[in-house]
């Protein structure tokens, strides 16, 4: 019973799917923020797994994950910027109000 | 000294800005210590110690009394000087005289001696100066014209600063500096309650009980010192104009001393009711000075006269200038000309005519010469005409005869105002509010007087017509306050009638040509009435400011002094012979008696004095007996009096000692022969004589210039001697009259209180009277009626025509603009806009139909996303199997 | 028991919390608990690091995301925090349509996944904490060094060893480039979140 | 076979039952020395504040003071408010408390006594004890109570922010040792105490006192306690907890204090080593008795920075929460930055010579001085309690006044 690299990356999918999902299904500004996370969460889990089992790519892949996880950070503190601000906009996160662009 | 023994002129412009120094300093010191006070520092906590702090000291009251009494000793050093060179005046008219002669000889005489008649002229010139700078000098003080005015614009468009100084100028400053140290003297006395850090006003009722203040000892001093200061300055003045400046000085002084506690509504509406009421007076003040700016062209007192009055003279000095009256010749020395200006085979003549409407003005560059030498030829119409001694004989040379009038008018009006006379009277009564010893040096004994005092030192200036005026308007005056104090309670305001009344006198004195009448009583009358004043502020301050004699009553033991000086008082205005007020009054009432005898149909302008001469022993006597005699009708007032302190009483004992003595000379019962009078007779100037000096003989004048006053004087002196006994005896018989009535109707014994006559009874029995005298002859109403209300209605038309008129045209203009803008909208809305929007709306129509497209939720967009990812793998795994499979 | 065993129970144990947690997160309602979940979904994450031997990774993980970015997030929450907002429930539909995408998605990553063929050169060292990757590696490599004495003293070489080659790729620009993309976020985000006057509300 | 088996199983199994047996122990002394710094906080507060503290429970020095709070505590009814987030309000007290537990797991007590041996030892520990915040954020939010709410909001702002000038204070000694392991740190501070990296270099030194203070200030102790600040929220974000979730939070916050306070230990003040001594205690007297000694040591250290913050809770007045987002971010986040900074330039531009003198100069001249400040405290605590000014007299005299006389 050996828990292979498809084990890792099939939580890694799980994780990537549930974060797309909670982006198409939450109505909250925050929420969707939360979905990205995960969508990033998914993909470090790949990144740090690869690195894991491939030895070629054992630095890389931490490596790529440290800046996802940095990027992660810079992304929230804008798109938190970007979700006070639609709140002092708007009166509320409900991101269906955002619908300005609507054809 | 050297600069005041060459000028001793100067003595009285020192005497002049002494209370000014006084002032400054006064209110530098004050601003410095309200400086000192604001910033708080070590310095400036020693330096409001050291200028007063916050209690008020006496250090202003020595200040200004210091000022003025020096101000006195400097007026006796300089009137001493100026009796000393009493010659010098005659001696400036002969080289004058001697000056435009030498001039005129240049036209006649042939050009090689024009190097001689300079020298001489120069000589002349110098002597003239040397002996005019000893009393006269000036200095420019504006020029409003500046460097650009053409020389002939010039002469009218400097003002000058200057002094002359005259007997009338001496009289005066000795008359107002002695008064007004005894008055500074007594009010150290008076205004002694002034020096507590916390006065407070029992008149005035504020949220918490009566008004607190800080003691306004010093100010009151301040006031005083710049009222002496602007009151020198009117006396001394050679211009009208600077005249006018002191007089405003004198007028806000008024108003700051009635006003003194502000605070009382009373006081403030009588500060600004005095204030007002000579507006009115100055405004035809100023109408005058236009008249005379422009038409004239100067201000200076001597350069009008010389103006406006024929010279006694032709430029040779040799003949009197004549006209032709009522089919006769008569000199025309010193009058104001009516003559036309008439254009003779290119020379200006005047012709001279009563109808005519212009007066000549006598400008110093015309030449003057009577054609014929020959004075038994009487014949010839044109005995005397003008050549112009230089070429420019210009139209100034004449102005609109009834423009003089009103100029002389004008100048009465602003005297009226000032000395109350009939109709700006209202506001001298009220004036009393102002704390004593102000009513006394203001409002009895100088500044009102300076009313008289302009129109007897503008006297040349006033035509026939505007004499008379005057002589109406001070009868009028004279009879009616003196019907008003009749009936007056407050013992101040008994007082205050009784100036406007003697003011009256004064008027009518100076409009039936009692000039020296007129200014002799304004001397003996600024004495016995700021005794009488002093006296009554005495009494008030004795019994704690009440004023209603109802409330008095058998003060006489309690305040001697102040009692028996107002006795004085009282028998010096009712005329008791040897008293000075018996030789002035009773010179006006001569004069007038005159004045009738000449002009039989103005027979009240006597009539009016000698009855009012009865009311007002009357009034005065009642007022003492109600105050000092009979049973005190107030217990309490009566308690609490007392005698008023040494530095109140002395003043009182100066004043009754000169309110007797100082019309006297030897023989005592001559009024001529007093010395007062005799100075004041000096100083009279000789178009007096022209107007009023017995026609008939000027015209025996001889033809020598310097036989004219001799001749003027001893007539008068015969006129008036035989004119004295008559007036004299009706005026002691009014007197005595009055005398009378005062007793039976006011005499009280001590024990029962009974008077011989009740003065209810009185008074029931002519109600109608009674109540025209209690109302002060509805002046207040009438004015009120006439003036007040009408203007107050017609503002507010003014304001409803703003509102209604003005502002519907301006309203109704704006709602036809919004109206014609809402059609010119309406199109624009419906049928520009119309076009444009139905495009846009076929536009939109189509885009709506397409946007359905984007619904605009990112979170569809992100479902969209995975499936669109899913469909790509689909394809692709599609693509890939059937390429496997393939 | 093997270490094998072992580690793949703790695998299984860590990756079915993270799984679970994960799904919390999609279907609960209550944007707090969503927030709660997402934490034990990132301590998943970063105990899966640990299993992978990246105790640094792991280490910053929870540094940087629960301590920052999570707080930071929960922050936004409460900044936001009323009543209606708190939970927002998307309709029925669109939950069955998400329901039956994720599941597609799900199934088309899984199938990929399990289809792929990784030719790695040989499976690495299993994960043990004793060969977890030595963060001087990780920072080398970040310099740009492909070897240096993991000797004490960073700061400064010591006298007498060779100063390490340098590397042909090294991570030192991109390194740098995320410093400054962090500042530029940091400035851009105190910009964008500066209180400003409120509009009039849209309908919610 | 069985003994075979259960011998590999054995060997297999260690690494990871390790770590059990330690968190057990841990857990246990933790838990104790929570009770004792609570026992000695209320002394401390009493000495400070002029009264005794407890006297009875437990004889002389109410040493027992704390169990009996304990047992209270746990009979206590357990309360959830009814407005509070039910699964929120349970979660949040252990979340707290895990996060500063299992900070424990990578804190070094002697040369090889860890529960958890990791090269990344200071960051592991930071970033488990800042997830602590997000416990307190989850009580606070759960209670459903505006106070709590307040009291978590503002913990979790000044937690966030103490934290970057705190690591950025960590960074500095771990950039001189070049690692990040902290028995490897500690190993390098063996022998006399200037080669505590305190006394290092100026930079160093400066960075301990900005760390202590960070500290402080992110185990939420006065004079930063502002999330619990009585006079505005009541108890800040634990307003609504009784009974054992409530003294969770206690516990948590008491580990946390003696966490930060270990790390400060390795970091700056040579860990386990006395100092006095120009050898390691392991090499001289072996393994197991040198460890025991070291374990004393690292102990009494650690809880000697723990009574300075007792200390200094009770002598300072709190802060503004301005002024304490303030000092973070306008003052002590500067001063850090400059530290590491100064700290890495430090080695390379200073000769040797310099350096060394540095150490010396400063270390020795901070021993005497801290040594006569010591000596002069204890001279002075032999002296006979004077009669203070106290308040009773204090009043007496004050009444006595007049209003006017001033004098």
């Amino acid at each position: 019973m050996t828990v292979t690299l498809t084990h890792y990356l099939v939580l890694g999918a799980l994780l990537f799917v549930c974060g797309a999902l909670c982006m198409a299904l939450k109505r909250n500004g925050i929420g969707v923020l939360m979905g990205v996370e995960l969508v990033l969460n998914g993909a470090n889990v790949n990144f740090v797994a690869l690195a894991h089992f491939n030895p070629a790519f054992a630095v890389e892949g931490q490596i790529f994950a440290l800046f996802v996880i940095v990027m992660a950070a810079a992304e929230a503190a804008i798109a938190l910027a970007i979700v006070l601000n639609f709140y002092n906009n708007h009166l509320s996160v409900d991101v269906d109000t955002a619908e300005e662009l609507k054809g | 000294m050297s600069a005041l023994s060459e000028q001793p002129g100067l003595y009285f412009v020192v005497a002049t800005i002494l209370p000014m120094v006084s002032f400054l300093l006064l209110i530098l010191t004050a601003f410095l210590r309200h400086a000192a006070r604001a910033c708080d520092s070590p310095l400036c906590n020693t330096l409001y110690r050291v200028l007063g702090g916050g209690r008020p000291g006496r250090t202003a009251a020595y200040v200004a009394t210091t000022a003025i009494a020096l101000s006195f000793v400097c007026s006796l050093v300089g009137a001493i000087h100026f009796a000393s060179h009493g010659q010098d005046h005659h001696r400036i008219e002969e080289l004058k005289e001697e000056a435009h002669h030498l001039e005129s000889e240049f036209a006649h005489r042939p050009v090689e001696e024009h190097p001689k008649i300079e020298k001489e002229l120069q000589t002349v010139n110098a002597e003239i100066h040397r002996l005019e700078s000893k009393w006269v000098g000036r200095i420019e003080w504006a020029n409003p014209a500046g460097p650009y005015g053409t020389k002939k614009d010039a002469r009218a468009s400097i003002l000058y600063v200057g002094y002359r100084i005259d007997n009338l100028t001496v009289v005066m400053f000795l008359m107002v500096t002695l008064i007004a140290t005894l008055i500074h003297i007594f009010s150290i006395g008076y205004m002694s309650e002034e020096l507590a850090e916390e006065v407070e006003d029992h008149q005035v009722h504020t949220a918490d009980g009566h008004l607190k203040r800080r003691g306004r000892f010093g100010r009151f001093f301040l006031f005083l010192s710049l009222f002496c200061f602007s009151m020198l300055n009117l006396v001394l003045a050679d211009n009208l104009f600077q005249v006018f400046v002191s007089w405003e000085l004198v007028g806000i002084c008024s108003y700051l001393l009635i006003g003194f506690n502000y605070e009382r509504q009373s006081a403030s509406n009588a500060a600004n009711k005095a204030f007002i009421t000579n507006r009115v007076g100055d405004a035809g003040f100023v109408i005058g000075l236009l008249i005379i700016w422009t038409y004239i062209g100067t201000f200076n007192f001597e350069e009008i006269f010389k103006t406006i009055r024929a010279p006694l003279t032709d430029s040779h000095g040799v003949r009197p200038l004549r006209t032709k009256i009522d089919g006769e010749y008569v000199p025309l020395g010193a009058r104001i000309v009516r003559a036309n200006l008439v254009v003779e085979d290119g020379e200006k003549k005047l012709v001279p005519s009563q109808t005519g409407d212009q007066a000549v003005l006598f400008s110093p560059k015309v030449h003057l010469h009577v054609e014929d030498a020959d004075p038994g030829d009487e014949t010839d119409e044109s005995k005397w005409y003008l050549k112009s001694f230089y070429p420019d004989f210009d139209s100034t040379d004449s102005m609109p005869y009834w423009l003089l009038v009103a100029a002389g008018l004008g100048i009465f009006v602003g005297c009226v105002g000032k000395s109350a006379q009939f109709p700006l009277h209202v506001w001298l009564p009220d004036a009393m509010e102002g704390p004593t010893p102000v009513s006394a040096l203001i409002h009895a004994a100088t500044m009102v007087a300076a009313g008289v005092y302009l129109v007897a030192r503008a006297f040349p200036l006033f035509t026939a017509e505007a004499l008379i005026v005057i002589a109406y308007v001070g009868g009028i005056t004279l009879f009616v306050a003196a019907t008003i104090a009749i009936v007056q309670t407050d013992i101040k305001k008994v007082l205050a009638y009784s100036t406007v009344s003697q003011l009256g006198y004064m008027m009518l004195a100076l409009g039936v040509g009692g000039w020296v009448a007129g200014i002799f009583h304004l001397i003996t009358h600024a004495f016995f009435k700021a005794l009488l004043f002093l006296c009554s502020g005495s009494v008030i301050f004795g019994c704690h400011h009440e004023q209603e004699m109802t409330k008095m009553g058998g003060l006489f033991p309690k305040m001697k002094i102040t009692a028996l000086t107002m006795l004085v008082g009282v028998l010096t205005i009712a005329g008791t012979p040897l008293f000075s007020g018996w030789y002035s009054k009773d010179m006006i009432v001569a004069q007038s008696l005159g004045y009738v005898r000449l002009h039989p149909e103005h027979f009240l302008l006597f009539l009016l004095p000698v009855v009012t001469a009865g009311i007002t022993t009357f009034y005065m006597f009642r007022m003492w007996l109600m105050t000092f005699t009979g049973k005190p009708r107030d217990k309490h007032v009566f308690e609490h009096a007392k005698e008023s302190p040494a530095t109140m009483t002395i003043p009182l004992i100066v004043l009754a000692v000169f309110s007797i003595c100082v019309a006297w000379g030897w023989p005592l019962h001559d009024p001529e022969a007093s010395h007062l009078n005799k100075v004041i007779h000096h100083g009279q100037p000789h178009h007096v004589l022209a107007d009023f000096g017995g026609l008939a003989e000027l015209g025996e004048l001889e033809h020598a210039p310097g036989l004219v006053f001799k001749h003027v004087e001893r007539s008068e002196r015969y006129w008036a001697l035989k004119l004295h006994g008559l007036a004299e005896l009706s005026a002691f018989v009014a007197a005595g009259i009055g005398v009378i009535f005062a007793f039976l109707l006011y005499y009280q014994s001590r024990q029962t209180g009974k008077t011989r006559l009740d003065p209810e009874e009185a008074r029931e029995q002519f109600p109608g009277v009674y109540a025209l005298f209690a109302n002060k002859w509805y002046f207040d109403e009438l004015y009120s009626a006439l003036l007040v209300r009408p203007a107050l209605r017609v503002s507010q038309w003014c304001k409803a025509f703003d509102l209604r008129g003005i502002d519907g045209v301006i309203n109704g203009s704006g709602r036809c603009t919004v109206t014609l803008s809402r059609w010119s909208g309406w199109v624009d809305r419906y049928i520009v806009d119309g076009l444009v929007n139905l495009i846009a709306s076929v536009s939109y129509g189509v885009g709506s139909w397409l946007r359905r497209v984007q619904t605009g939720y990112i979170r569809s967009y992100v479902l969209f996303l995975v499936l669109a990812a899913i469909g790509v793998f689909a394809i692709l795994s599609y693509f890939l199997a059937m390429a496997a499979a393939g | 028991m093997s270490t094998n065993e072992l580690q793949a129970i703790l695998f299984y144990l860590v990756a079915a919390i993270t799984a679970l947690c994960a799904i919390g997160v999609v279907v609960t309602q209550h944007i707090v608990r969503a927030a709660t979940w997402l934490l034990f979904t990132l301590a998943g994450t970063a105990g899966v690091f640990f299993l992978l031997g990246a105790d640094f990774v792991a280490a910053i993980q929870i540094l940087v995301y629960v301590g920052g970015t999570l707080v930071l997030v929960v922050f936004g929450v409460m900044l936001t925090a009323q009543s209606p907002f708190i939970s927002l429930r998307a309709s029925a539909a669109e939950w069955a349509i998400g329901t039956v995408v994720g599941f597609l998605l799900f199934g088309m990553l899984a199938v990929s996944l399990y289809s792929a063929n990784w030719n790695f050169p040989e499976p690495g060292q299993t994960a043990s904490p004793k060969n977890s990757m030595n963060s001087v590696v990780l920072g080398e490599s970040l310099l740009g060094f492909e070897e240096a004495t993991p000797a004490a003293n960073m700061t400064g070489f010591p006298p007498g060893a060779a100063p390490p080659s340098r590397k042909a790729v090294a991570y030192l620009l991109p390194f740098e480039i995320v410093s400054v993309h962090l500042l530029v976020v940091l400035i851009g985000a105190a910009y964008l979140a500066r209180a400003r006057r409120r509009r009039q509300a849209t309908s919610t | 076979m069985l003994l075979a088996v259960s011998e590999t199983m054995l060997e297999t199994v260690w690494p990871y039952i390790r770590p059990l047996i330690a968190v057990i122990v841990l857990v246990t002394f933790v838990a104790l020395s929570a009770v004792f710094f609570i026992w000695v906080e209320r002394k401390v507060a009493g000495r400070i504040q002029d009264r005794l503290g407890p006297t009875r429970v437990g004889g002389r020095f109410g040493w027992l003071q704390t169990i009996a709070d304990g047992i209270k505590l746990l009979v206590k009814e357990d309360i959830i408010p009814a407005s509070a987030d039910h699964i929120l309000f349970r979660i949040g007290p252990y979340v707290a408390f895990c996060g500063s537990f299992v900070a424990f797991l990578a804190l070094p007590f002697g040369d090889g006594v860890v529960a958890f041996p990791m090269a990344i030892a200071v960051l592991f520990m930071l970033a488990v004890m800042s997830s602590e915040v997000f416990g307190v954020i989850l009580a606070g939010y759960g209670s459903g109570s505006k106070w709590s709410l307040f009291g978590a909001m503002r913990e979790a702002a000044q937690v966030v922010s103490y934290e970057v000038p705190m690591a950025i204070c960590v960074v500095v000694p771990v950039l001189v040792a070049g690692s990040m392991d902290l028995t490897a740190i500690a190993r390098q501070q063996t022998g006399w105490f200037w080669n505590w990296l305190v006394f290092h270099d100026p930079f160093t030194f400066v960075a301990f006192w900005t760390y202590f203070t960070c500290a402080t200030a992110s185990c939420k102790r006065a004079p930063f306690d502002l999330a619990e600040a009585e006079s505005e929220l009541v108890a800040g974000f634990h307003t609504e907890y009784s009974g054992l979730r409530w003294s969770f939070f206690f516990m948590a916050e008491y580990a946390s204090m003696f966490a930060v306070s270990g790390i400060a230990v390795l970091l700056f003040l040579g860990g386990w080593n006395p100092g006095i001594l120009p050898f390691a205690l392991t090499d001289a007297f072996g393994p197991v008795v040198g460890n025991i000694l070291n374990v004393a040591i690292f102990i009494v250290k650690g809880w000697l920075l723990v009574f300075v913050m007792i200390w200094a809770r009770w002598s300072l007045p709190r802060l503004r929460i301005d002024q304490v987002m303030m000092t973070c971010l306008k003052y002590l986040l500067p001063i850090s930055c400059v530290l590491l900074l100064g700290a890495s330039l430090w080695p390379l531009l200073m000769p040797d010579s310099v350096q060394n003198w540095f150490k010396y100069v400063v270390a020795i001249g901070f021993a005497v001085l801290f040594f006569f400040g010591f000596l002069r405290a204890a001279v002075r605590s032999r002296e006979p309690f004077a009669p203070m000014p106290g308040i009773w007299e204090y009043q007496s005299r004050s009444a006595s006044r007049t209003p006017a006389g001033n004098s």
